[in-house]
Order: structure tokens, then C-alpha cells, then sequence
């Protein structure tokens, strides 16, 4: 959101609708989704989306630590999004600050929203995002890594989950914030859907929007999710049955 | 195990009720348990207010002390919200550093307070890169019976509304003003109950919901800042019905924030 | 105490033996208290003591946490002092420091001296003081309302704990210290009184004070502590007797 | 289960002895433990002793660093006093963040030094407001047979009286010279055995009494500070008898700590 | 259980394995698994380098930021390294404040860079005393297979050999220029499987060995910095032998961290 | 090792090789080890070596806290490794820091590499060294104490972990470092040996040695831990039969 005081604000959409990447209102920067990208865990995923590089590991169903923690009926889902020291242009101090600790929440709770978790009773699952390196809409990009670990691992989901943050950009709603946007945008609306309700489990916003313009972000997040839904489960039939293509790719609008 | 049957059997009956309609305390879906404020309820802040809905109480005290601007907003004071969820106020609390819990109260009240630019933090530098206010916005919730997030958030706006700069205090000028508020955000927060969206859940409804959404509006209607939050679902109908709600409540509720 | 260094000492004690605020040496300042004021605990108390706010919540006998601290034989009583980063003057960092944990020690200590512990063993009685307003006698406001406030839960014990500080002032030993005496005074000496057994269960001190003021000190103490009891008893009456008449009163010398 | 049952069975003959004016280890009600207090012991602080107490034994040392005045004193130095009351020293204590009997006894001495103005802080000003002396008393309990708190306040009114200004190593001044200590204030603590009131308990002794009360007096026979601790209570006759055998204890045990 | 009872039979085999010097995973004593270094992995970084030994992978991260010489280093620069063994990495991690794992990893790297003089300290200084740069290096293990020391070490050498000084950034100076590398220690780690000594091992070899030595050496084929770690024990003629082969293998991982 | 950018390195080999306090390259420092030093520990020792004072005590095998540290086949063990505030020139802060994390861990590694733990499954070895007074070499003080304290406590081992600093300092691989050896010297190089087999579980390195030099000094220092070794036998002779001669003594080349 803009910076109270701040200066230099860069032209954010040009005349003939252009962002300041080039691309449309309703583009998304280019998404890459490896299914599988680590040895240790039980589920794993590594996504670059734009100058994202966010990885993803899934642990569990496993022992609960700390014990009190063990429900009877039903597996608890916990998640730590953490952000590398050297993710963001300040260094940042290692160790779990605030935001990251309220962002683990919501993540934990739409993820515990889709997966069938009382089919784990006395259980822990165990999600891990590690941030390294940052652009604007890592808590998306997280999930979506996230969301393919779990169907990595193979935890039973109603759904994977595809997230996108939408904002508003010198008065345009426009999809998937960069840096620059979300520095000197006017709003930022993070989300994540559940492709087979069309409900949304996660749903954050910080700005200012009219109802009109809420709606209208509503509307192009979905589309935007659809259209990432569509990258995961690519991500992971890649995964499963290698057809020896690159696993790169770009998603236009 | 008897405390998880007793929720149980709770929650079965509160969801038995929403297909009617009706709550256990009588309420319709869309009416808030009664509201009051009473500001000014701390003398040892700068400005301060007691918040309740319902059995639900936070008292928010604002502190204001010189510091340093942050080095990227040279020009501007320093705005920092907590939330306190001190285990007085329910027996799901335990002692110990602040649980997410709490860190996501204070987060969702601050966002709101800042999307809202509520108070004009240039307002707030006294010299450039060097010399600012620091506005600590501090908030005790001492009884939790549901929806702290709005009590909070309503104690912080009324204790804003009322706080004033202790100039002579700091030698930073000849006398104290009030706390320029420019905008008033309310944050109104709603549960689903099956098909059911109530506002203003209590402490069981919470528990019984399948998701909590909080919507924050200003005195123009306009969205500032929401929070999707626990286990459970939205559709983007559903949000667009709960914002149109928010800002009537909102219109409500911020008159008592500012005359308290 | 005295801060060493410090200027601009008020006038505590006038010619006449009147304090800074009017009060004669042995009157107390004004007192409520209001037995059962918050709705989730399971016994709870706010007192007013001068400017001083403190609410008292007490949870319990309920399981212990953490576990290893259960006792076989006996209830444990943990107490837990916290002043809200805006009750005093210059805001306090939120958290416990060592202030707190000194004071909480001591007071849960008072407590489970006249607490019935062996009819509840291997549970924990839990008590919780939030200053949310200070201007000296904190901790004896305290002691009232977490003694009111396990009453009000029915915990058993010995008797009520109505608690008051003395001090020694310009010389004088007074009753109930206001801020400014307990600043720029010479000695502070709360303490905490069971009535039945006239003993004291809380008693600490800090200053200078003679053999014979240390005496006069104790014994004025006594006297505040037996006047607080009656107020003490008064509250909880009329939490389960109302009147109708206002809870709000005022305790004279 | 087993130290439970040694542990009352101890406490029930210490109880049983008390009757009779009687301790385990052959006192009588008012006579401490054997006292030795070795000054210098620890070379790399400004000021140091090792006082033992029975079988009770703290290392202070003092340090003495350049700092900044609090704000609202800003004529005069820092004091700052610990208490590590490290595992090696008890099978009772745990390794962690400082535990609340660790803060008791440092904020216990921490009392008496300041109430009795034992050093003269305004001398450990160096420019008003901008620079003084802070003073660290670090106690390090290294075995724990019985009250700490005398033992540790013995260390450090030692380790005081025998402190050097390093005033060189921080080109202060030209010389190092002693730190100056004003007032001797001595901690003598009791506890409760039944009817009778033991002075200078061992860890049994603690742990069977009803109530541990100390009283801290400066060398003109004043109160200084005074605590009761754990569980017990005392009558205000109790407390006065407590004072005058106080006063009577601290002349001896002051002059050891002057003398070393 | 079922995990300890697998464990022991994976340690059995990799013991018998041993004594004909064959391993697991095919190699002899004397093999590492497969090394690569990506320089420039990390573009927020002001150099960074991905890093991956075999299965075992760690991201390293440079960030140079303005600082403050330390009181008794007036003319040189500050050097912080950070190793975080996050619990993406292993099932073995859990979150929480750093283990004396991570604590062994971050130093130990640590110790090689500084002794070796990796970077040249004082080109680090701006102004004596009051300005320098300060040299994070943040190491983030993300697949532990075995084996961490060496691959953090190889990662953090690799991102300082291509890491620029940010100068424009914080206007100390017109151009950014590369951080200046003058030695290039790399780290060898050995376990100890019976009366074989084995390179590189893996977590398993890890678990299973009988003590765990490390040897830095630098380009000119000088030790820098050892470490023993775990159960076990080696006699000096085995650290002898382990230091010929710690050089060996050094010469040949030192042209991946310079190239990448 | 020394410092980057420190001036006035004192003189620390003269021509005729001695040392800045006149030891020969291979003389220890005085050591004078006193078993059985405290009164609360199961076992305890006391060792003033050259000018450090280093105090052990251990506790064990007991019970484990936390609890999910045990293990179901052997004892663990657990060391931790302080250093008092006022030890140290520079006041250190109070609690643990990494430096002595790290050095607990290996301490704690060696010493599980000599007693017989799978004796005490289920139990904890606890092994606490408090540094009073340091001046180089406290790790290896801290390790010879905790070995004698250890032998004190009845814990079974292989045999005693004599411990002793080796460095280089002026080119000249030298025994024993002391305090400016330490600072302004070329290397050094901590070890712990097992007398019986001659094997190092301790062994540590920081600075720049040839290979001729490192051989040189692991064969020192194996000759230095060989001399501490009798004076740890001698300190545990005297405390269970004791002479009646002085506990001091003083270790020469």
C-alpha cells in the first residue's frame, strides 16, 4: 500500500493500459511449477511466479509435536511461512516476526478448510514455505507451492488450492501485483479459491475500494486462480508421467 | 472429553437454530449484541476508551512519546497497534509470548486504522528523518465472549477519536491539541453458520462457524481492509453481501466511536 | 523511594499533618470494589482504589498446565501480575518483567498460604491481576481484588486478604501511599493481612525506617487492612444479595 | 514419589526438633551457619568475593562499564543487579530463562543496596546526562545448601566494598580509585518452625518451614528492606522480635563483609 | 519404535558395507556425490549461490549493508554468518529458536571464512569507527541429505566469491564493485564407519558413523579450521590422513565455488 | 586468533624461546584440580588452571527433562558449558550465546563418547560448567573439570578426558595457550584425549597451520593431555584418600 510520505512513485499503468512490466490488467507474470522439488519431505514444490522463488514442504500425517496440541478426531494442520534473510532488499532479521506468524494462520486455516482432516485423527500435517526470494504476492505463491506439496504427499483434498493476489493500481483493478504495485498500489487483495465451490478460503485485504471495484476484484481473482489451477495440476501430471518437455512455462491472459 | 461433547452438543444446536433463522440469544443474523463505549476510561493515556459488545470488553489505551520516523517515510510519525489476549479474559488463553491469535487482532485492527489513513501520520513528524510521534495504540481485551476483533477495533477508534498530543509533557510545543482523526474505519465481523452468514458471532458461534469474515469500511462506504479467518468458506456472493451489510453497521457503530 | 537525583520534591505533609491530596496520616484514599465483573472467568473482581484500576479473574481448580508442575497432594496456586503498557505514565513494553514476576511471586505465595490446596490436589488455581490504571499500592489492589475474585469463585480459603501499603512520608508513617508519597517518600511497606489469624501473608519493604516506625508502620497497617476488610465483605454481599443501592462507596478514616 | 517421602519424612523431624529449640545440625534457633567471605576471588571483575554461608556458596563481581544516565536521574550512575542461580548449583534448579526465585533474590539485594544508599550513585556521574558509570552486581549462586538470599547479599556488599573504579581503562581519569561505599546494609532471613523462628534455614529448613521473612538494616540499625517469601504467614510481633535479632546478626556479618 | 528398529538395521548394513570399503550408494571412501554450484540463484541477494552436494541442498544469500566497525576492530568491516536448518529441510528439524545444530553449522562455516581471510576486513571499512560495511552471510539448508557443513560452506564461498558491493545503494560511492575474495577456504567433512573413514557422508552414514571431522584448508593447502562433532573419536595419525585428503579434495571443489 | 585491524600485538616468543609469562614452548600453565568441590552436586570439581577458575558439577543419571528427550536404550547426555558475567574482561550479558551452545555440544559429544551409557537407559547425565574467571582454554578447563566431577559422580567411563589447547604464536607451535597467545596468535587448536587409546573426542581448529605444523602440534597437545592426566588421577586419589599434603601443585615441562 502506497508508503505514507513517500516519493518517486512510478507511472503504474500507462495510457493505453499497460502496467509497468508490460502487461495487461487482467495478465499474470510468468509461472513456473515444479511438483517434487525436494528429497526429505514427504510432499515438496518449488514456484518462481515473476521474481518469486518460493519452495514448499509437507511433512505428515506424522506425530504431533507438541503433544497437546493432538486432537482426537481429526489431524491438525499446521504451516510456517518463513522469509529467507536475504528474500527481500533490507535484510531481514531471521526468525518468525508478526506478519509471518498472522500469514501462517490464514494459511494454515484455508488449508485445513479442503483437506479431509478427520481421516487423521491424533495427527499433525505439516506445511513449510520458505520465501526465497521476494515480489510482491509470496503468501499466493506459497500456497500454490503449498497446495502441490500436499497433493505431492498425498494428502486427501477436496481440491487444490490456486491463490492470486488482486490490487488496485493508479484506479485500475488489476491481477497479480509486482513489487513495484503493490509498493505504490492503492489496494492489495490476496486469495485463494477452491476450484470445485467456487468458494474462497483465504481472503485478505488492505486499501481502499469501492464496492464496485471489490467486486470487480472478486471477479478477476477468480478468473485468475482458474487459470493458475490449470498450472498445478499441469505441475503435477508432469510429476507423475514425465513426458520429457520442459516443465517451464509461461501463462498469458 | 466432557468439554469436547459439551461444544459438541452446542455447536449441533446452533446450527439447528441458523436453518431458522434464529440464534441462541434471541438475535437475528444481522443484529449486534448492544454496543457501548465509554471513552476517556484510562487517565494515565494519552487517550483511551472501555469498548463492549455484548459480554465481550477491551480497553484500548493510546500512548503518545517522541521517536524517529523510519528511514523510507522521513516525513512521516509512527503508528503501532498491539493487541494483548491476557489469559484474565477466557479460559482458552495461556500466559506466554503473544499467540497468532492475538498477533491477528492487532494486524487486522492496524491494517484497518492504516488503509483508512485515520490519523494523518505526517501530522505526526516533528522534524523531518530525525524527530516524530510515536502513536502506540494498545489493546486489553478482558473479557472474551466473541468478536474481538470488532470491540477491538471499536476501542481503538474511540480512544483515537478522544486522545490528545501531550506537547507540554515532551516540551514539543505550548500546548496540547487533539489527535487529528481524519477517517473512521469500523470493522464488523460475521460467521457462517450452514447457509446461514450471522454478524457479530459470540464465543460458541465462533467455535460452531465454518468461517469467520471481518469487512472494515469507512465513513464513504468504501472497503479498507478484510480478513478471511478459521476453518471454513466464502463465496465471492457471499462477500459482496457481507460488505454491503459491514457498511450499514458501520455507519451505526462509528457514530458511537466518536461521540462515545 | 526516593529517586536519587531527582528535583521538584513536592510537599508531602503540610504543618497541619495533612498529605499531598488532603488525607490525614491514617485515612486510606476511596475504595471499590465490584465482586464478579467479568462474565468468562470463573470468579473475578475491579477495584478502584484512589486512581489505581485493577481487575482480578480467577480460573481454577482446573487441570494443570504445564503438566509437570502438578503437585499430588495439593493445588497449586499460580498468579500472574500484569500492568497494561498504558497504565502508567510512560507507556511499559508489554510482557512480564521482573517487577511482575517479583510481585506475582510473592502474591500467589500469600495466597496459597490461606487457600484450602489439599481439598484440590493436582489441579491449579489460577489468578490474573490486570493494572489497567497505576498510581501506587498496585499490588495491594491486587491482593483485594484476586481475593474478592476467588470468593467469588468459591475457592475455600482461611479468609479474605485485604492488603494495604504504609509508608513513611516527610518524616511521618502514613496509610495508603498515593504515587507522588510513594515517589519522593522515604520507605514503602505493603503488606497483606489474614484477619482471622491477624497474620500477615504478604509483607515487603523498601526505604529507611527506625525500629519504632517500623513498629507504628505495622500496626497502622493492621488497622487499614481490618477497614478494606469490611469493604471486602460488603462487595460480596451485595454480588450475591443486591440492594439496589450503588456499589460505589467510600472509606473514610 | 521416593523424594516425597524423604522430603516429609525430613520435614516432620525438623518439626519434631523444633519443639525443643532443637535444628538438625545442632544450632540453636538464632545462630547462623559458619560465615567465610574470601574478597579479590575473581580477578577480572572491578570488584569481586566469594562468600559461603554453611555449605551455601556465591561468587559476585562487580563491573564497572561506561554508560548513559536514565533520563529521569541524570545526575547520577546505573546499578544493575543479577542473580544466576545456574543448575550446577541445585538438582532443583533447571537450565532456562531466569525463574522467579532467581528474580526474587536478585530484586531482594537489589532493594537493600539501593534503600540504603550503599553506594552513592550521584558519584558515578560522569556528565550529566550524557555519560556515568553503570554498575553490574552479577551473583552466580554455585551450590545451593539454604538461603540464598543472605548468602548473595553478603557476596555483593563484599564484592562492593572492595570494587576499584577502572577509570584508567576507560580514560575516565588518570586513576583508578575505590569505588566509594557509603552504607552497609546485611540481609538476615528467617523462617518459621511451628512456634519458633530459625534464623539462617538450610534448604530442609526452607522447605518444612511455614514462611521465610528477611530484614534488611544498614549499620545505624535501620530497616532497610524487608521480604516474606513462600508459604506462611508472620504476626507483626513475629516481625518486630525478627527485626531486633536482624539488627543484632547484621553488626557481625557487616563487619566481615567490610573486612573480608 | 519402528523408526529406531530401521534405523539400527540401516547402520548394521552401511557397517558391513564399510569393512569391504564399499558404501550404499555405490561410491568408495574416498567419493564424493555429485557437486553443483548455481551462482546468482538469489537476485535480491547482493550475491547468493544454490549450492547442492547429492541430495543435500542449501541456498546461501549475501547482503552487504551499511554498519558500525566494532569498538575493538575501529578499521575493519563486520562479518555475521547465519545458518538456519529450517524444518522444510528435514524431518528431523522442528521450528523454533536456532538448535545447537544449526548454532555448530553457522560457526563453523564461520570459523573457515574468517581464519582463512577470506574477505579482506578492513576494505570493508568506510570511516574508522563510525562506518563499515556489514557482511551478512545467511545460509538456508532446504534438503538435508548429510553431509550440511560442507555444502553451507561451498554455498557461502560461492556467493561471496560473486557478490558486488552495493555502493549506489546507500551512496558510499559512485559504482558497485565486486566484494573482493582473497582466499578460498573449503571445508571436507569425514565419518568415521568402523576402520574406514569416508568423505561426504550421508545423513544415514551420519547416524551410523562413529564420529563425525571436518578440515578446512585454503588454496595454499593450509589447515584453517577443524571441527570433531558427534560420538566418536580419531586418533591423530587418522587426523593426519583426513588432512591430506581434506586438501585433495579442496583443490577440486574450490574451482566450482570460484566458477560456478 | 588475531583480531583484524588490532594494533599493539605484544611480543609473544622472545629470541630465546620463551613466552610472554616465560614458559618454554611445551610447559602448561599451574593447574590445580580440586574434586568434590561443591556440596549439592552428585559429583563436582574445581579447577584453576593458569588464571582461569572453572567450576563442574554433575547430576545423573536421572531423570530426563524434557521428557522427550529420553531415550529408550541409553542415558543421554547433556552438557552446559556458562560463563559468568564477570569472568570475561568485557561484562558478558547473562544467558547462553552461540559461542557457548557450540561448545556445550561438543563437550556434551565427547563425553558421550566415553561413558558407558547404554548402562542408564531412560536417564540423564547432566554436566554443568560455570567459568568464574577466563583466560584462554576455558573449554578444556571446563572439560578436565567436568571429567573429574563426572569420576566424582561414580558415572562409569572408558577412562578420564584429559584436555589441553595447543597454538601458534609467533610461528612457533606452542602448549597451552594463554589470554594474549590467544588474541594475538596464529592458531588454535582445542582437544580432548582418551588416554586409554590414545584418540581424540574433542578436537577443534581455527587460524592457519601447515600440515607439518598441525602434525606437530596434535602431538603436543597428546603430550600435554598425558601430563593433565595424572594431575586429574592425583586430584581424584587425594579426594578419597587424602594425604594431608595440599591439594595445590603446579605442572612443569
Amino acid at each position: 500500500m502506497g508508503s505514507v510520505g513517500a516519493k518517486d512513485v512510478p507511472v503504474l499503468m500507462t495510457e493505453d493500459g499497460r502496467r509497468i512490466d508490460g502487461r495487461r490488467a487482467d495478465e499474470l507474470r510468468p509461472l513456473r511449477i515444479q511438483a517434487g522439488a525436494l528429497r526429505q519431505a514427504d510432499g515438496s514444490a518449488f514456484v518462481e511466479w515473476g521474481a518469486n522463488k518460493v519452495m514448499a514442504a509437507v511433512y505428515g500425517p506424522r506425530e504431533v509435536h507438541p503433544r497437546h496440541l493432538q486432537e482426537n478426531n481429526k489431524a491438525i494442520v499446521q504451516c510456517k511461512y518463513n522469509m529467507a534473510a536475504f528474500s527481500v532488499d533490507e535484510r531481514k532479521r531471521p526468525g518468525l516476526d508478526r506478519r509471518s506468524q498472522e500469514i501462517s494462520k490464514v494459511i494454515a486455516e484455508a488449508f485445513e478448510s479442503v483437506i479431509f482432516v478427520e481421516e487423521y485423527p491424533r495427527t499433525s500435517i505439516d506445511i513449510y514455505i520458505e520465501v526465497l526470494q521476494a515480489n510482491a504476492g509470496t503468501r499466493c505463491a506459497g500456497v500454490v507451492a503449498a497446495s502441490v506439496a500436499l497433493a505431492d504427499a498425498g494428502i486427501p483434498m477436496v481440491d487444490l488450492l490456486p491463490a492470486v493476489a488482486v490490487g488496485k493500481v493508479a484506479g485500475h483493478v488489476v491481477l497479480d501485483l509486482k513489487k513495484e504495485e503493490d509498493n505504490f498500489g492503492e489496494a492489495d487483495l490476496p486469495m485463494a479459491l477452491v476450484p470445485q465451490s467456487g468458494r474462497l478460503v483465504l481472503l485478505q485485504m488492505e486499501g481502499h475500494m469501492t464496492r464496485t471495484e471489490l467486486s470487480k476484484a472478486l471477479d478477476l481473482g477468480v478468473g485468475g486462480c482458474r487459470k493458475i489451477y490449470e498450472e498445478m495440476k499441469r505441475a503435477l501430471r508432469e510429476r507423475y508421467a514425465p513426458t520429457g518437455t520442459a516443465s517451464a512455462m509461461e501463462v498469458a491472459a | 472429553m466432557s468439554d469436547e461433547v459439551t461444544a459438541e452438543i452446542v455447536t449441533t444446536h446452533i446450527l439447528d437454530l441458523a436453518r431458522g433463522g434464529r440464534r441462541v440469544d434471541g438475535r437475528g443474523p444481522d443484529d449486534y449484541r448492544p454496543i457501548t463505549v465509554e471513552p476517556g476510561f484510562v487517565t494515565t493515556a494519552d487517550g483511551s476508551a472501555l469498548a463492549r459488545i455484548g459480554d465481550t470488553a477491551v480497553v484500548c489505551g493510546i500512548k503518545l512519546e517522541p521517536g524517529k520516523p523510519f528511514p523510507d517515510t522521513p516525513n512521516a510519525g509512527v503508528l503501532t497497534t498491539n493487541a494483548e489476549l491476557v489469559p484474565l479474559s477466557s479460559p482458552t488463553f495461556e500466559p506466554g509470548p503473544p499467540h497468532p491469535r492475538a498477533i491477528e487482532v492487532s494486524r487486522v485492527v492496524d491494517r484497518a486504522i492504516r488503509a483508512a489513513e485515520t490519523i494523518d501520520l505526517t501530522k505526526l513528524c516533528v522534524t523531518p528523518a530525525e524527530k516524530c510521534w510515536t502513536c502506540f495504540v494498545d489493546m486489553h481485551v478482558i473479557d472474551h465472549s466473541g468478536n474481538i476483533i470488532d470491540t477491538a477495533s471499536l476501542a481503538a477508534l474511540a480512544a483515537l477519536s478522544h486522545a490528545t498530543l501531550p506537547s507540554k509533557r515532551f516540551g514539543i510545543g505550548d500546548a496540547d491539541t487533539p489527535l487529528a482523526v481524519q477517517h473512521y474505519p469500523v470493522e464488523c465481523t460475521f460467521t457462517r453458520l450452514g447457509d446461514t452468514i450471522v454478524v457479530d458471532p459470540t464465543f460458541d458461534e465462533e467455535r460452531a462457524g465454518q468461517g469467520r469474515l471481518t469487512v472494515a469500511t469507512d465513513e464513504e462506504g468504501r472497503v479498507v481492509a478484510m480478513q478471511k479467518g478459521l476453518v471454513g468458506a466464502f463465496s465471492p456472493d457471499d462477500v459482496k453481501s457481507v460488505v454491503d451489510r459491514a457498511v450499514a453497521h458501520g455507519e451505526r457503530i462509528r457514530a458511537l466511536a466518536r461521540e462515545g
